[in-house]
């Protein structure tokens, strides 16, 4: 694990800053001198999980590279949201091209930072629809010459900027706009998912992992470690939509926490292709808890509670945990029994 | 940088955009009272002298305690920490070891003889305080930072009350109790000892004093009849703890019981074992539940060989055979007899059935009234006799020494307004920092230091102090615990966790709300752990 | 205009003959036009290339319809392929077998034909000069024996542009060998 | 220097000459020469500081090509047919970037029926995108173009096209002076972006335009394309100058003088054309070509005044708009619309244009018997046939 253990202090592990801890242990965005690679006056919906995850990242990022940054940015709602004529709330080199080229252009950026002799690093960073579905081959094409980008997917597991349709990275039983709850099997298929991060790794980059805007520690240190290393890297976090989720726009973070903490989003980093180290779930939960906040998954909550459904995702849930040995027996602080 | 119109943008622009204007709620910053400072019966600000210990800054921390309580050495033994029964750390793992923390404060204030802060500018005004036990130091020390001139006087010999007759020194090491006294008196305080006073308006008459208080506390032994022979010991624990104190304990034999289930009769037992006696019996008429005796005493003194008989009371003492009959508890939880007898072999009993007061000083006042054997105070705690304000085991209330410190110093600022002409007014509280307020995830899992505990073996015949203080790591673990309910401690999560980047940080590391660019999200206040933050609706 | 027409098999480097060949021609300061005709097909498929040569701008750019000479580097090719399409009746034709030309069964052809026809053993010869059966560097030596268009100098030369190190030294070598071959056996030639 | 040469190496030297920063590409016939040829001398180390790109697709060559203009290198890319339509978005949001990215198309036809041939129909669908088009007429003429193609890029901040025939000519061997680089040094000077991208002084490239911008973004665009009329003969003038020989501009007669036909054509084809003419011209016809080499902007102004003495007026394309007429046929139309046009197809898929096929057409078109749309050699009974089929069924 890249991240840096936090002798006790209170929170320090776990929240953004603390009056106490050293700089080096705070996260970035604790510094009042942080970037704000993302700027106030953004026309996110309250409470974008995306928005975060997105100055997150690139704060991060800014800090790792001393400000020599470049990112690329995909077609999506992050790109709509913050850039709209004539304002942007990027304070970064920021370039946005299309909805399915981002990591195509990110390559093209590196190559001419390379040229130039600039030692500039490059960011590309998309939804999960720029990355997993439309900008898919552009991104498989970029890990597998191994270009010197870091590609980062905010997955909010849908097509949000058009109005919540689903995409491949949208669950099963999900409700979206193409997704309906209409019919026998309601919300989205159970079907393989696209799954980036194991996909990212089957191309054998240098540096695959997940993250949340639940665990800002975790986060950073995921962005520190990418950007120590070159060649494709990628890194995929879970940046609830409120919007596309059904949930309250305060439960944002709550709710990624949620993912990691029932089993849904495993929360990993691999090197080469190996998994080096897991986030072990802390307090585990059982899917229901992260299901119920959600409209989206309403319907499995109707006066006939969709038992099987849930087992299923529980299932899966459970699947994860088993790949990726997700509870740590010591840590593990587990509800399940009840 | 020539830049395309429109299709290329000069960052940071987008702050023209006021985002603020979508929100229909707004996130204020609020103190919330944390439950151990509303459970302090001192008034402790726990939290703030916490707040700076986390930091390792003892002497802020200490100075913080203090301007609620001078005696922390004192209270961090004796007190029984209401503030960690309501810890909401509780519902987290354990909770705060505040009382330990508390008590490392104060003695390393001692150790480090840092002194309280000055006397206040003199007021020219004279209060003479009775009693020096907390409830009078307590009320002794707030008075002279208001500047009033104090003369305090006591009965006994020696000051502290029921501090140095009550509670024995394996509990309280006396030369803690003096110290933290000593540090009081040094603030320029008339002292007058073994000075009884007998009629309270005839004292303030002659000595000119222009307020009294009252703190004599509760120092008789509540007797009951126990048929008993005339050969028989029968002594009440208040005075046998008393005489201990003078270093003239009396001789009990070496079987020993002790009735009631107060804190005395366990301090009562214990003391006896560390006498010599080889069997300390506590005949308490109810059961464990029902025991008011603190769980830590109680718990030290069955480790310390103190054997129990619940539901049993004492019905005569003949020789050196004591009766004491059954009891069953009724179905209101009241002790009914059973009829059923037992006998024990006991060489003294010891009575600790609780204890009265001497109010005989207020005698010849109607304008006093005196119910259930306490003079009644008003929230200044001004009794009916004006200028003449009581405080301590006088007064209803729970009758420990936290509360009478908390009692002194209502009683300074009573008598403060008093003298001033003005009307007390209790400042508002907070609204409660309710657990639901909180977001424990972001505490860091950390069990509770336990206080290291004499073997038991050494407790047995000495006065050793029992419980052992903290070392500076374990005090700055422990002090780093508190979950700051409802204060903010600068984690800066608000300032993180903000899609808007609509919250400020401060030079003075604390937060403000840039309410141009807060959309009212409210993930601020999910994300608070300590519950500082609160949305509230904005004016339509 | 002199215009070529190379008949053969893919990767039998057809294409290349007729870019040797117009760099032969360019080197002797005259322009010259290459370029296949485009298709889909493999190794081993028909194939075919087309060569221009004129002392002034060459603008067409359409395929060698009428050619003035035909180069058909298979001899199989002449009974499956129209090779004589559109040639000049006094043009040339230079074919890659070690057979007699009486021996191809082209009596229909040369009825009608004034011109020159020429057999060369060219893939034998490239065997025995290069080890490999590639005939058409051999060839463009009998084309220039044949034809005089170019210069046997230039066509050497070409070779050993495209081809560098031994590789051009035995083409070339292979060219040298055909030349003298067609020169020594022109078969059929008007006045 | 004057080579004997594929027109694709041909056009290779000259990209190298111009000194490309990055190079990316994926192949497709005919366009595959051209990039091998570049990337054995990136690879070489020929070319450095230069980096060549093997991508997945021309969505991403363009997408690289975008990333690295954006970032201040002078990009090259090539592609033809199904590549440049499966790039398309990108080659869009490069001309609306304002990238001058330079990109060879080596013509081809659009499947489906799928054919690797040439002819124009790739390059019509590109020519609303806001790049600039120009066809080559030879290789000679690519390679010139190709110079000046970075040099008007750059200074308009536009993207330029050369368009030139596959295999007709990115396959034909044949004589080329190619420029020194010195001269090329000299006519093209280091590329300096008017935006960039760089972290040091950071702005927002790609923003999101809405109704209350994006009209004035595309009017300026389309008077950058006005400029580029004007600068287009400039940049060719200042080319011949520097390298003694005429290429590019807008447009270019033969055997204008007194023609009163003129056939207005685009790309190789000319070449076949001016021996047809000449050949009229021996059979005493008035007839004359004129060559479009500037496609995108369209010249209209340089177009009617070429034509303002002819009277009749074929355009011979390789493209059609079905249903209508040719592409460049409706162009020229509109800048000379009183004068009689017939519009020519010819050449669609491979189909070779000969020179006797023309000789046939014009003389039609001079005894005024040519149809105003004429699909020129046509199988007529395989298309008789299978009219009649659908004459059955429908």
């Amino acid at each position: 694990m890249t991240r840096r253990p936090i002798r006790f202090y209170q929170v320090g592990s776990f929240a953004v800053g603390n009056r106490l801890l050293e700089d080096e242990e705070r996260t970035v965005q604790s510094d009042a001198k942080r970037t704000n690679s993302i700027d106030s006056g953004h026309r996110a919906c309250q409470g974008c999980g995306e928005a975060l995850g997105a100055r997150y990242a690139l704060d991060a990022a800014m800090r790792a590279t001393n400000g020599q940054l470049a990112v690329v940015n995909a077609t999506g709602c992050l790109e709509v949201f913050s850039t709209p004529y004539p304002e942007t709330s990027w304070r970064i080199a920021w370039l946005h091209s299309l909805f399915g080229n981002a990591p195509a252009v990110a390559t093209g950026v590196a190559a001419a930072m390379r040229v130039k002799g600039r030692d500039v690093r490059v960011i590309g960073q998309a939804g999960d629809g720029g990355t997993v579905d439309i900008g898919f081959g552009a991104l498989s094409g970029m890990f597998e010459r191994n270009d010197d980008v870091l590609f980062i997917c905010y997955d909010n597991e849908g097509y949000m900027n058009t109005g919540v349709q689903r995409s491949a990275a949208t669950p099963p039983a999900a409700r979206t706009a193409t997704t309906e709850v209409v019919g026998p099997h309601p919300g989205n298929v159970f079907g393989q998912g696209k799954d980036l991060p194991r996909i990212a790794m089957a191309h054998d980059v240098s540096y695959v992992a997940t993250a949340t805007v639940a665990d800002l520690h975790d986060l950073e240190a995921k962005v520190d470690k990418a950007m120590s290393l070159h060649g494709a890297r990628y890194l995929h976090i879970l940046v609830p939509c409120p919007l596309g989720w059904g949930s309250a726009s305060s439960d944002t973070i709550h709710l990624a926490r949620l993912a990691a903490e029932s089993g849904l989003f495993p929360v990993f980093e691999a090197e080469h292709g190996v998994v080096t180290s897991v986030t072990p779930i802390r307090r585990r939960v059982r899917v229901e808890e992260y299901l119920r906040r959600q409209k989206r998954y309403a319907h499995l909550f109707a006066t006939e509670p969709a038992t099987d459904v849930i087992a299923r995702l529980q299932a899966m849930a459970d699947a994860n945990v088993a790949r990726y040995h997700l509870v740590n027996d010591e840590t593990a602080n587990s509800d399940l029994e009840a | 940088m020539d830049t395309p119109f429109a299709i290329t943008l000069p960052v940071g622009t987008s702050r023209a955009n006021h985002t603020g204007s979508w929100r229909v709620e707004r996130p204020v910053y609020v103190d919330r009272l944390p439950p151990c400072n509303n459970a302090c019966p001192a008034g402790e600000n726990i939290q703030g002298w916490l707040y700076a210990a986390e930091s390792g800054d003892y002497e802020s921390a200490w100075r913080t305690l203090i301007e609620d309580n001078p005696l922390p050495a004192i209270m961090g033994r004796v007190c029984f920490h209401p503030c960690e029964t309501t810890c909401n750390r509780v519902r987290v793992d354990e909770a705060v070891g505040i009382n330990a923390v508390e008590r490392f404060l104060g003695d390393t204030a001692i150790a480090h003889g840092w002194s309280l802060p000055g006397p206040g500018a003199d007021t020219g005004t004279h209060v003479l305080v009775v009693g020096s036990g907390p409830a009078g130091l307590s009320a002794t020390y707030h008075l002279r930072r208001l500047g009033h001139r104090v003369t305090l006087v006591d009965g006994a010999a020696q000051l502290g009350g029921m501090m140095r007759y009550g509670i024995p020194a394996y509990r309280l090491p006396r030369a803690v109790l003096d110290a933290e006294i000593a540090r009081i008196i040094d603030l320029g305080v008339e002292v007058k000892l073994n000075h009884r006073v007998d009629d309270v308006e005839a004292e303030r008459v002659e000595g000119h004093f222009d307020a009294v208080f009252l703190a004599v506390g509760a120092q008789i032994g509540r007797r009951v009849s126990v048929p008993a022979g005339d050969s028989s010991r029968i002594i009440d624990a208040v005075n046998f703890l008393h005489a201990v104190a003078d270093d003239d304990p009396p001789l009990l034999g070496r079987r020993v019981v002790v009735y009631g289930g107060g804190d005395t009769a366990f301090d009562a037992a214990r003391t006896a074992k560390r006498l010599g006696a080889t069997d300390a019996v506590i005949v308490y008429r109810r059961n464990r539940e029902k025991m008011p005796a603190s769980a830590e005493e109680f718990e030290q003194a069955l480790g310390e060989g103190v054997t129990m008989r619940w539901l049993s009371t004492v019905s005569s003492f003949e020789g050196d055979r004591l009766m004491v009959e059954k009891m069953a508890l009724n179905a209101d939880g009241f002790p009914e007899p059973t009829g059923e007898f037992e006998e024990l072999d006991a060489d003294a009993l010891l009575l600790a059935l609780g204890q009265d007061t001497d109010l005989s000083l207020l005698e010849g006042h109607p304008e006093v009234t005196i119910d259930h054997g306490v003079v009644q105070v008003a929230p200044s705690m001004m009794t009916g006799l004006a200028g003449v304000f009581a405080g301590g085991d006088a007064t209803p209330a729970d009758r420990t020494a936290t509360v009478a410190v908390g009692h002194g110093k209502r009683a300074a600022r009573g008598i403060d307004d008093y003298l001033n002409g003005r009307k007390t007014i209790l400042p508002p509280k907070h609204d409660l920092a309710a657990f639901e307020n909180l977001n424990t995830w972001y505490y860091a899992d950390a069990p509770r230091t336990r206080r290291p505990e004499l073997e038991k073996v050494r407790r047995q015949g000495t006065f050793d102090e029992v419980i052992q203080g903290l070392t500076e790591e374990n005090a700055l673990f422990e002090a780093r615990r508190c979950m700051s309910c409802g204060n903010c401690f600068e984690c800066d999560n608000c300032f993180g966790v903000c899609p808007d980047n609509a919250v400020v940080k401060l030079e003075n590391n604390r937060y403000e709300f840039n309410y141009d660019f807060c959309k009212g999200c409210a993930i601020c206040v999910a994300e608070c752990p300590c519950g500082a933050i609160q949305m509230v609706p904005e004016k339509i | 205009m002199f215009q070529i027409r190379i008949h053969g098999r893919g990767g039998q480097g057809v294409v290349t003959a007729a870019e040797i060949l117009s760099v032969a021609a360019f080197a002797e300061g005259r322009h010259a036009q290459a370029f296949p005709s485009f298709g889909s097909e493999r190794t081993g498929a028909p194939v075919v290339s087309y060569c221009r040569l004129d002392d002034r701008e060459i603008r067409t750019r359409e395929p060698v319809m009428v050619p003035d000479a035909i180069l058909i580097q298979d001899v199989t090719l002449i009974h499956q392929v129209d090779v004589f399409s559109g040639l000049s009746a006094t043009g040339f034709v230079l074919i890659n077998t070690s057979r007699p030309a009486a021996d191809l069964g082209l009596e229909d052809f040369l009825a009608h034909f004034a011109g020159a026809l020429a057999t060369c053993p060219a893939t034998e010869l490239a065997l025995e000069h290069l080890g490999r059966p590639l005939p058409n560097a051999a060839l463009l030596g009998g084309f220039a024996a044949l034809t005089g268009e170019v210069s046997l100098s230039a066509i050497d030369a070409a070779i050993r542009e495209r081809f560098s190190g031994a590789v051009g030294e035995k083409n070339s070598a292979a060219a040298h060998a055909a030349f003298d071959v067609v020169r020594g056996g022109v078969s059929a030639r008007p006045d | 220097m004057l080579a004997q040469i594929e027109g694709s190496k041909a056009i290779a030297e000259a990209v190298a000459r111009c000194r490309p920063e990055v190079v990316c590409a994926y192949p497709i016939s005919p366009q595959t020469h051209i990039i091998e040829a570049i990337g054995v001398k990136v690879k070489s180390g020929e070319l450095a500081p230069c980096e060549f790109i093997n991508v997945e697709s021309e969505f991403a060559a363009m997408s690289v090509s975008i990333g690295a203009s954006a970032a201040g290198a002078r990009a090259y890319t090539a592609t033809a047919s199904q590549g440049l339509l499966f790039m398309l978005e990108a080659v869009y949001s490069a001309a609306g970037l304002g990238l001058p990215i330079v990109m060879t198309l080596a013509n081809r036809a659009i499947g489906a029926p799928i054919n690797i041939w040439n002819d124009h129909s790739d390059a019509m669908a590109a020519r609303d995108t806001g790049w600039i088009l120009l066809f080559a007429e030879s290789n000679q003429d690519a390679v010139d173009l190709h110079v000046q193609a970075f040099k008007l890029a750059e200074t308009l901040s536009v993207p330029v096209m050369v368009c030139m025939d596959g295999f007709i000519l990115t396959h034909a061997v044949e004589g080329v002076d190619l420029p020194d680089q010195e001269n090329v040094d000299a006519f093209l000077p280091p590329y300096v972006p008017r935006q960039v991208l760089d972290p040091d002084q950071p702005v927002s490239i790609g923003a999101m335009v809405g109704p209350e911008a994006f009209e004035e973004v595309k009017y300026l665009a389309h008077l950058r394309q006005l400029d580029a009329l004007a600068l287009i003969p400039r940049i060719a003038t200042e080319f011949s100058e520097s390298f003694n020989r005429d290429a590019g501009g807008l447009v270019r007669g033969y055997r204008m003088e007194d023609a009163e036909t003129v056939v207005i054509a685009m790309g190789s084809v000319l070449g076949t054309l001016k021996d047809a003419i000449d050949l009229r011209r021996e059979a005493r016809e008035k007839i004359g070509a004129l060559g479009i080499t500037t496609f995108r902007p369209f010249p209209e102004a340089a177009v009617a005044d070429a034509l303002r003495s002819a009277t009749r007026l074929v355009v011979l394309e390789k493209a059609v708009n079905p249903g209508g007429r040719g592409v460049l046929a409706s162009d020229v139309a509109l800048s000379v619309p009183r004068s009689p046009l017939s519009s020519v197809i010819a050449g669609l898929g491979g189909r070779p244009i000969t020179r006797a096929s023309l000789e046939a057409m014009l003389a039609r078109a001079a005894s005024g018997d040519l149809p105003a749309v004429t699909f020129l050699d046509l199988d007529e009974a395989a298309v008789a046939a299978e009219r009649a089929r659908l004459a059955d069924v429908t």
